[in-house]
């Protein structure tokens, strides 16, 4: 037996290369453009040459895509103003073309050494996402590391039409720690690993509806989800709407005052918890009852 | 300056009409009158902090105005601290209530309803991000706190002093706090002062509001966010290629 | 009159047992009373042994002797392998020591290095694990060791379980020398699963109100393991473990050989070793050992201690492991530490320090932290006379001369040339050498192991094999030439490390078939803890802290 | 942060195909890009600009830089690296990696 790529392990320009059909990957601003931070240079902190988002235009099945891939280790993957405005970019050029857009996320949010404009480039990115969305153009977001998609980025995921997700991926909003400081470590222990990750993991995302898929952590089982998702877009109608609210209202009165995520999984349908915990992505969703 | 009452706040944006706004646990819903129209008003106040349950109540207030008022603008009052930071929140999963109630303002938007967002009082992070800055144009009283966070905030996260974040704001106003820098960025379209008719303001910013997005063209043009725009302009001309 | 003398140590005893009265119920010790009673068994001037091992804590009792008063308790001479526990330090700050003989200060080095600075430390030696065990039957044998056990039962009968550790080798020499025996256990009993201590030489047993402290210490995530330290394992797979028939060995607990663990059932195998290399291990239960015995690579493991976590798969496995009649696992430091001396072929570990002699070590002047197990298996036994393959061949290549032993013990030292945060692995002296601390240990540099003893350095760079050196100059080119762009590789001169290289005693990666660019985290046998668990079939429950799931 | 540049000798690269640039690494702590460029003069020599968040290092990157322009043929190409605290191992990788990736194409 071998060992494989684990996609969360891969860099931001590896999950592209691996995710995409071979050598059709063309970048677009690429790093001799050297459009690099005046923010961070100004504040000392070094830059990166695609200031922590690669974006391109390639093929996956022989279907024009554009796609994005955040690189999470370059502060957090955190949005700047350059960072964004690639990101509108993108998703503009997708509604312009519609081309299908794949966004790889690994993101902290909003770059916080870029004050107030990594911020409004999230806001904007959401409006072309929606351009997308009425032209019918399917925006889909990979969610596959610990960094995950958190702040304002974690919103942002959940305007795409679809979220391709696996274990090891997190969604949500505030972190565990700056929890942990506000509510109390009785509360949130943020070292809690376990914790942390039946709280925004993969698995309970799934479980609760907000990823469409939980898959193996490679790039060939991100493939064929996002390959599945490429055809399909999500309307927003009245009805659809509609229906949401009330399966958000639903949720919360069910879920509202549950503290123990294990209970969550087990009113979802998981029977063994413990097996569950241990199961890989798709075995998980083989085991539970898929919620609504 | 004595920070206004919620309600004296609504009367000076919508004179004797804001009796048609209720408020809830600091969420606000209702229907009230500006320039003369029947507006949807929808918004936080006391600087709460939005929960799961308050993305819900102010999304099905736009679902009620889609349905039963078709195409009255919809005015979003903005004074939130950010959203809840709790652990129960965030498993139910928080960013998917605020992306359902973006949903819906998109949904609104598509259908003719014009969005204006009036930041009244604390407009910061998620509670800004998932529904005020989504408008077709955005406001802010001059009293109010717009933008990503005080310096003295962004130095104990980012370890930088506040002395270097002090004096590197006053060439790159994005790191400065408040409504007048985050105009310069583009972020807001107007700052309106004390002294102004917010109302006979707030009219004329429902009238001539569009939806196209312009926040980066007058960023740009303020001086205050040089780059964004023309980053995006070369990624839509390198990907017309 | 000389026969009273001879009995003088026993008379002592027995009034020392006397003035215990109703502290104890027979052997057994209430936990409030226990302060009180260790004031009545131990006198001034005792050598004192109190159980700190590598991994279990007689915690209780030395939290316990650590509420007592100078006037209570004062020139002792404490003699304990680790120095653990901040009750530990509690005894130095107190001044109640004389003197101290020990082995390791892991937790403790920053702490012990304030000591030291402050003149509150006053040390006999720093010792290796057989050395301080030996001491105990000559002259440092205890008149009292409080010592920590799993289970008791009403006879005073112990039951160590996984973690026997230093326990046997500390109880023996007291219990034969009318020394007083005090051991705390997590629960009494009315059977034990088996009797690893008779209560025979068992004085006096406490329950504690906590269970003693473990530290989980051999448990490395795979998922810290960098393509580093992945191209290093190849390298040393091919150039040391391949080329000389490694078959009996140990491993230190870094996550260099920790990668080359979990290489064993991928890259090894593709290379054919499985079978000829790495069947007979003394290490401890180390969870990233699993991929490897579950591929049928391992033979026998015995242990010094246990690991938290590896309980159940250790019993399952007993056909690799050493289990008691119960079923259970078991270990042993001192006979482990005599294995690992003198029975196996190779030695390998890293070090935060080597200087240009080959020497190695982790102290420095803010943290004396001593030895753990290395040196007593880092070190070339001479009393060995067992042939084996590798031994053979080391010896050969060492050229002996007529006064030497033909075969040599492979000690190889695998490290990266820098540290974390750019701080060099290799440097012209050692801190250790640093004045004040060999005054405070009467002249003696804190060596973990010898440049002599060396056989192997590896680095990224390649590595070099000190044992063919043919004079002092000799080998230090070949430490420069794998030091890499450290201040002590910048010196070496291209003509010298090329003609090293001709001569195989330097070898780059490519000499010994590994191409860098193959080094990948991918090779590994899984990337993480959760990984360990699936190839384990659920059978090891790792620490809370490695759990994401 | 400390900058500095150098240029190396190196024999010509040896293909004019392939890619016209290549990057390996990513700028995160303990590691560093690196970009190399083609069409740099003179053509022998390797042309160096590095940018690091660790002042005072400078002997030790000269050395890893000269060492790779001695072993490979670099020269013509221009060699951009930010580096935030990576090892000098870390630094001939992914040199290697960026340097395979423009005269061999992908992987």
């Amino acid at each position: 037996m071998t060992g494989t790529s684990l996609f969360h392990e891969q860099t931001a320009r590896q999950r592209i290369a691996a995710l995409v059909d071979p050598r059709s990957f063309a970048e677009m601003l690429p790093p001799p453009e050297r459009l690099t931070s005046p923010y961070l240079a100004q504040l000392g902190i070094p830059v990166s040459f695609d200031d922590g988002v690669v974006i391109g235009k390639a093929k996956l099945g022989g279907k024009e895509i554009y796609i994005a891939a955040q690189v999470g280790q370059f502060v957090g993957g955190a949005v700047g103003e350059i960072h964004g405005a690639k990101l509108t970019g993108l998703f503009k050029a997708a509604a312009r073309d519609q081309v299908p857009c794949v966004l790889i996320i690994e993101s902290g949010g909003v770059r916080l050494h870029e004050g107030s404009a990594g911020e409004i480039a999230i806001a904007e990115t959401m409006r072309a996402i929606f351009e997308c969305r009425a032209k019918k153009v399917p925006t889909i977001a990979v969610i596959a590391t610990d960094i995950g998609a958190y702040g304002g980025i974690g919103i942002l995921s959940t305007c795409c039409d679809f979220r391709v997700m696996t274990e090891h991926g997190r969604l949500g909003i505030s972190g565990p720690i700056v929890i942990e400081k506000w509510m109390g470590k009785k509360a949130y222990d943020s070292a809690n690993r376990a914790l942390v990750w039946k709280t925004s993991g993969g698995k309970t995302k799934y479980l609760l509806g907000d990823a469409d898929a939980l898959v193996h952590d490679s790039a060939d089982a991100i493939r064929d989800a996002v390959a599945k998702l490429l055809g399909k877009s999500s309307a927003i109608t009245l009805t659809s709407v509609k229906t949401r609210q009330k399966e958000l209202e639903k949720r919360l009165k069910r879920f509202g005052d549950t503290a123990d995520p294990d209970a969550v999984w087990k009113a979802m349908g998981v029977r063994d918890i413990a097996g569950a915990s241990l199961a890989s992505g798709p075995e998980f969703a083989a085991m539970a009852k898929r919620g609504k | 300056m004595k920070k206004p009452s919620a309600r004296a706040l609504f009367a000076r944006l919508f004179g004797s009409s804001a009796k048609g706004i209720s408020v809830e646990k600091s969420v606000l819903t209702g229907y009230a009158a500006a320039g003369g129209t029947k507006v949807c008003v929808i918004g936080t106040c006391d600087g709460t902090y939005i929960d799961n349950a308050a993305a819900l109540r102010l999304a099905a207030h736009v679902i009620d105005c889609i349905e039963h008022h078709p195409k009255a603008p919809i005015v979003m009052l903005v004074d939130s601290a950010g959203q809840e930071p709790n652990r129960v929140a965030e498993m139910l999963g928080l960013a998917s209530y605020f992306g359902h109630l973006l949903s819906c303002l998109e949904l609104a938007r598509r259908k003719g309803h014009k969005l204006i967002t009036v930041a009244t009082g604390q407009a910061v992070g998620g509670a800004f991000l998932c529904y005020g800055m989504f408008a077709d144009r955005i406001y802010a009283l001059d009293s109010a706190s717009v933008g990503l966070m005080p310096v003295e905030a962004m130095s104990a996260v980012t370890k930088i002093p506040v002395a270097v974040l002090r004096k590197l704001s006053k060439t790159m106003p994005s790191l400065e706090f408040g409504a007048k820098p985050f105009a310069l960025l583009g972020g807001v379209e107007e700052v309106w002062a004390a002294k102004d008719d917010v109302q006979a303001k707030l009219a004329k910013a429902i009238a001539t509001a569009s939806t196209e997005d312009n926040r980066a063209e007058l960023g740009r043009k303020r001086g205050g966010r040089k780059l964004a725009l023309d980053i995006r302009k070369k990624v839509l001309a390198a990907s017309a290629r | 009159m000389t026969t009273a003398k001879t009995a003088l140590r026993r008379l002592n005893k027995a009034q020392r047992l006397e003035r215990v009265g109703k502290l104890a119920r027979g052997k057994f010790v209430s936990p409030d009373n226990v302060p009180q009673l260790l004031k009545r068994i131990i006198e001034p001037g005792d050598i004192l042994c109190l159980e700190g091992d590598n991994q279990k804590q007689a915690d209780f009792l030395a939290n316990q002797l650590a509420t007592l008063d100078k006037k209570d308790l004062h020139d002792i001479h404490l003699v304990m392998s680790c120095i653990t526990l901040p009750a530990h330090i509690e005894l130095f700050k107190k001044g109640m020591i004389r003197q101290v003989d020990f082995c390791y200060a892991g937790p403790q080095g920053t702490a012990v290095a304030d000591l030291v600075k402050a003149k509150k430390f006053p040390v006999g030696a720093i010792h290796t694990y057989n050395e301080l065990y030996a001491r105990y039957y000559i002259d440092l044998t205890p008149r009292v060791a409080l010592i920590a056990a799993a289970q008791a039962d009403r006879k005073g009968n112990l039951f160590l379980a996984a973690n026997t550790e230093d326990t046997p080798a500390i109880v023996e020499p007291t219990a034969f020398s009318d020394g007083i025996v005090f051991a705390q256990v997590n629960e009494i009993v009315d059977k034990l699963p088996r009797i690893d201590i008779p209560a025979d030489q068992v004085d006096f047993v406490v329950e504690a109100p906590y269970p003693m402290h473990l530290q989980a210490l051999f448990t490395r995530d795979p998922a810290a393991i960098t393509d580093v330290q992945v191209l290093m394992a190849m390298v040393a797979l091919r150039g040391i473990y391949e080329k000389y028939e490694v078959q009996s060995l140990n491993h230190g607990v870094g996550f260099n050989t920790a990668a080359i663990e979990l290489l064993l059932p991928t890259y090894g195998e593709r290379l054919g070793l499985k079978g000829k290399i790495c069947k007979y291990w003394m290490v401890n239960p180390l969870p990233t050992m699993i991929p490897a015995i579950e591929s049928g690579w391992v033979e026998s493991v015995f242990a010094v201690g246990g690991e938290v976590g590896m309980e159940r798969y250790t019993a399952a496995r007993s056909d690799v492991f050493f289990t008691g009649r119960d079923g259970s696992f078991h270990s042993n430091r001192a006979m482990g530490q005599l294995a690992g001396h003198y029975a196996i072929d190779m030695f390998i570990g890293a070090s935060l320090q080597i200087d240009i002699n080959g020497n190695s070590s982790t102290v420095s002047k803010n943290r004396i932290t001593g030895f753990g197990g290395a040196p007593n298996m880092g070190c070339q036994p001479t009393g060995r006379r067992h042939p084996t393959k590798a031994w053979l061949k080391a010896g050969a290549e060492a050229n002996p001369g007529p006064g030497s032993p033909p075969g040599r013990k492979l000690v190889v030292q695998m490290v990266e040339t820098f540290q974390a945060g750019r701080v060099p692995t290799f440097v012209e002296e050692l801190d250790a050498a640093e004045p004040s601390i060999r005054k405070a240990l009467h002249g003696v540099t804190p060596v973990m192991i010898y440049g002599d003893d060396v056989t192997h350095i590896v680095t990224e760079e390649g590595i070099a094999n000190l044992a063919a050196c043919r004079s002092i100059a000799e080998r230090q080119a070949a430490i420069r030439a794998v030091a890499g762009y450290t201040p002590v590789g910048l010196k070496r001169k291209k003509r010298e490390t090329e003609e090293l290289r001709r001569r195989g005693i330097v070898q780059m990666p490519e000499d010994v078939g590994v191409r860098p660019s193959e080094a990948s985290r991918s090779l590994l046998a899984t990337q993480d803890i959760k990984g360990l668990v699936r190839w384990s079939n659920g059978l090891y429950d790792p620490p809370s802290q490695f759990v994401d799931w | 942060m400390e900058k500095f540049a150098k240029a190396f000798p190196s024999k010509p690269l040896k293909t004019t195909a392939g890619k016209p640039w290549a990057l390996a690494g990513v700028v995160g702590s303990g590691n560093l890009e690196v970009l190399v460029e083609r069409g740099s003069r003179p053509s022998d020599a390797m042309d160096c600009h590095v940018e690091t968040s660790i002042p005072g290092y400078k002997a030790s990157w000269l050395a890893a830089l000269a060492d790779f322009a001695h072993h490979y043929p670099a020269g013509g190409t221009k060699v951009t690296i930010n580096d935030q605290g990576a090892p000098p191992v870390l630094v001939t990788l992914r040199l290697r990696q960026a340097y395979d990736h423009l005269t061999k194409g992908e992987k």
